[in-house]
């Protein structure tokens, strides 16, 4: 295992003191993993945290600040936070205006947040919401499985809905437009490489040098079918394809395009990937609105990329557009 | 008292799985990489380490549902992933179940664990053959309650509930995933034993070992012990 | 080789087609593979060029725009830039105050950029100045050699250039500045695997599973020597101390404390190594006034990081501080 | 007309120095790769074969002057990296040096490679025992004027050219890098050699080709063509 690392079970807790020391306008709880926006609670604002296991940075904690997140709760490698984390940082970011728990849809996940959202409910006033994001259309969906992986729309709604809440909206309001970002938008993903998870020590699954994984998930998990490796202008079809079938889009929509890099792909083939999954979304008749190119949402060191597509209307986009700044997304301020 | 568990043995269930969770982390976590993310082994371990820092900290535990509320609460804080509100549910129903009892009768224990088992699906909505832990846990629960209702002992039932565990475990491999993470795979999940099921299959291996034959609550030595 | 491409030759061009597509905002001139900023040329401001081989992204097109370059010549894979892209972007870009030219220390990039400016000086009349940048410490520095290696720092002058520029000061002044970063700055590097070039098709070179190469360049090449992977702590050590003796920083010094990952290191290691970097320096009893992590002069696919200190006065915190929006670095506007 | 070089065998030579580098592209970015950053090959092959395309389409070549600054500076606008400017700095200044002839003699040619040697060094500052491709290129250049000196045909000039050259190029193996790239390496630069003598080697090794021992410039047939 090639890492910066000390003891493969001290990473998350070092890297947050790396982020403690490099974003002096967060604050930190070690002791429970969170990380706050500095000037939280807000008043008046509708609070927003999120949380994951770790390994997808810079999600979450790379998405707090204003116009983003209110706080995110770092679980262990790959490993959703446990309901303390949560209910620690629901109580600490309410001011009145309740909470909006950003979940995405692993089983780990919707357990531990649907424990914390009771705990609130029973032990403190603080009105929650949660909205889970399943936007990964590599899973197929049905009422009798897990259902879909919360992907990269979660990047994506936690933007919107962090511009919203603000804006002052509502926890209602804020609620309902994040819904909305997640059913607007779908992904898809590849893997070149496994990852390799700290405390394993070796990558999780093993491919040939002429595969990939295609629709896989963040967290190492194999994807659906193991395929010869190809060229971009393939492997972007087979993203776009599936996802645009999905929704599904069509002539005329106006969409956010995101493509995200898994970890260990670095930025040029990302932006030479934007290129084959514009010409493509825009071959649908497709109009691209606005663009995100970058790793945001990662799976350690993977080498892989995801697409994803968000249906926008006006209200969305100027939501996108709001100012925002956080470690990894800043704009406008 | 004969056929009854005493709040002391079951610390020493609780510490026996601890360790064969330790003794196997590489195994679980293995499993996992299979049809999961890898962590199992490293959630179980880092849960149940934490547990037995608790029990050696605690000064006394009062009762068997003071005992099974604080592993199911450090369970909860300390593991996340699916498997910590599932084995923390599992532990704290168990709890609830006991009743304000110091030691526990069979009757007791098998109710406690039928808790357990409807706790673990009230949280995760898991049915016979979606390729879970309930697959190794309600064939045990199953097998323990038909071992006492045909007059067997405690611990002759304990055996037939960790037989049917490994038994519930194994059946595993052969089924398609249809909760948790392992059902992103479909068909690809056949063929692959389930992680959760292997540790439910740990937790009777220990209970079989502290609740020997004769059961004397002292004389009995978990299996894995030193 | 794992990667996102199409034909290995047509990397660079496609690349750059995408970062045209996902920013409406540059304007890219495909037939000389020149970034620009898309208002240049900006009357009356000093205009700021560089230029390098691709493969380092997001420099330096990701550094376009208002408060950083006035536009990026972006060469073959690993491959300085000719002479007649700096041309035609240096008579882009000069609005009558002149133009600095932002040149690495390698010998392809300096023999291009000294063509170019010749040709500036004998085809117009525009106003040529050229820093080069040459931070590396695991170089020794000597007259009859190459000489150190521009790396780290190139991305902070940079900035800084840029922030003087736009505040409308003069070529002398701008490139003054640019030089009193460079002379203040001091980087090393360390690769945990090759990088792998397209057009080659395999690793650059081949490490074992236990060696590391300390003492990188950016481009693949072999470092000054192979040592055993070693725990983040002791790796961090051996970044930080030779740049601190090298400069030498003092105790008392202010920095800007800079730790970039080189393409194929994910995020979370990065801030993992940044909390090491930061213990040993403010051990030295040099403050850390600002602080940058993340992947922003990479080497293709490389497992690696850097380690960049510049030595800052109250002026160049100011002006790291002002406003810049570019596709990589963007705050304050 | 014996010991002159026209036009057409001047192309001649140009295009099989381009094919040796085409064939010769993966061996020069492993070179490359050993001590510098695995382009050189790459980098020589856009060059060249910019070269052929430029010739492809050019009408005709007036002259040896225009010829060798077509060449240098196709070279110049392509290649990009170390081996671009110093290339195309050689074929600029062969192109100053021989004046407005028609075709050059062998005193002309001798004086138009030293002058390319002289360019090389203004541009790179390389001295001997720098590990470059000034290793093979002076003294092919020395061992030319040597032998036209000593009374030689040019065939028999440029042959030996070609030895010194690859004598050159073989001793820059044993040499530590002073400039470029491999410089970085230090002692570790040792043991591997130059891919710009290498490609040096290579242009001679065209000269020799197709300035063949009868200089009759239609016959003669330039290695590695078909
Ligand atoms: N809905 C569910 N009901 C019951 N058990 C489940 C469910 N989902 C997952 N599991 C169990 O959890 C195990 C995985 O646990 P673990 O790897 O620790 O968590 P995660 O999947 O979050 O990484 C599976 O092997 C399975 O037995
Ligand atoms: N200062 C110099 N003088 C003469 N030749 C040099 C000098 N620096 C480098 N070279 C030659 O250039 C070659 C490398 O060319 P190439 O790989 O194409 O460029 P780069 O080093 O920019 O990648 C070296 O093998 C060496 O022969
Ligand atoms: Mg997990
Ligand atoms: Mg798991
Ligand atoms: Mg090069
Ligand atoms: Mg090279």
């Amino acid at each position: 295992m090639k890492k910066f690392v000390n003891d493969p079970n001290d990473v998350v807790a070092e890297a947050l003191l790396g982020i403690a020391a490099a974003h002096p306008e967060l604050r930190v709880d070690h002791a429970n993993k969170i990380i706050y926006r500095g000037d939280a609670p807000r008043p008046g604002k509708v609070g927003i945290i999120s949380g994951g296991g770790s390994g997808h940075e810079p999600m979450h904690g790379g998405f707090v600040g204003p116009g983003m997140l209110d706080a995110a709760c770092a679980g262990e490698m790959f490993t959703s936070p446990v309901p303390d984390q949560m209910l620690e940082a629901t109580k600490h970011v309410d001011s009145g205006a309740g909470v909006l728990h950003v979940v995405k849809n692993y089983t780990g996940d919707v357990m531990n947040f649907d424990m914390a959202a009771e705990l609130a409910a029973s032990e403190t006033g603080v009105n929650v919401r949660s909205v889970i994001t399943n936007d990964d259309v590599a899973v197929e969906d049905s009422t009798w499985t897990a259902g879909r992986r919360g992907v990269g729309v979660t990047v994506l709604l936690e933007k919107i809905a962090g511009a919203a809440a603000e804006q002052g909206r509502s926890l209602a309001e804020v609620a309902d437009i994040a819904d909305s970002v997640n059913a607007n938008g779908r992904s898809m993903g590849v893997a070149l490489t496994s990852c390799t998870v700290p405390a394993a020590g070796k990558p999780t699954f093993d491919l040939g040098e002429d595969e990939m994984e295609l629709g896989v998930g963040i967290h190492g998990e194999p994807g659906r079918r193991r395929v010869p490796l190809a060229p971009a202008k393939e492997i972007a079809a087979l993203l776009v394809e599936p996802i645009v079938a999905d929704l599904p889009f069509a002539r005329g929509d106006r969409v956010l395009a995101f493509v995200n890099g898994l970890g260990g792909t670095p930025l040029i083939e990302l932006y030479l990937m934007y290129n084959e999954v514009a010409r493509i979304v825009i071959g649908h008749g497709i109009e691209i609105g606005r663009s995100l190119v970058g790793s945001y949402i990662t799976s350690l060191d993977m080498a892989g990329t995801s697409v994803t597509l968000l249906k926008v209307t006006d209200e969305l986009l100027a939501l996108w557009d709001a100012p925002v700044r956080t470690a990894a997304l800043r704009w406008g301020v | 008292m004969p056929d009854s568990i005493s709040c002391e043995v079951l610390q020493r269930w609780i510490r026996a799985f601890a360790r064969l969770v330790a003794d196997n982390e590489e195994y679980l976590t293995r499993l996992d990489a299979s049809i999961g993310d890898a962590d199992h082994g490293t959630n179980m371990n880092r849960g149940m380490t934490a547990v037995v820092a608790a029990l050696d900290s605690a000064e006394n535990v009062a009762s068997p549902a003071a005992l099974f509320k604080q592993v199911g609460m450090t369970l909860v804080s300390t593991v996340g992933g699916a498997s910590g509100p599932l084995f923390g549910t599992l532990f704290l129903r168990m709890g609830t179940a006991c009743g304000d009892v110091e030691v526990l009768d069979a009757g007791g224990f098998a109710r406690a664990l039928r808790a357990a088992l409807e706790g673990v699906v009230a949280r995760g909505k898991a049915e016979t053959g979606d390729k879970t832990m309930y697959d190794a846990l309600a064939p045990a629960v199953d097998a323990l309650e038909a071992a006492l209702d045909a007059g067997g002992s405690l611990a002759a039932a304990v055996r037939a509930a960790h037989a049917a565990g490994v038994s519930g475990r194994d059946a595993t491999t052969a089924m398609l995933a249809r909760k948790g993470r392992a059902s992103y795979l479909g068909e690809r999940s056949v063929g692959h034993q389930d992680p959760g099921a292997t540790s439910v299959a740990l937790l009777l291996q220990a209970a079989a070992g502290v609740i020997p034959a004769r059961s004397d609550s002292s004389s009995g030595s978990a299996s894995g012990q030193p």
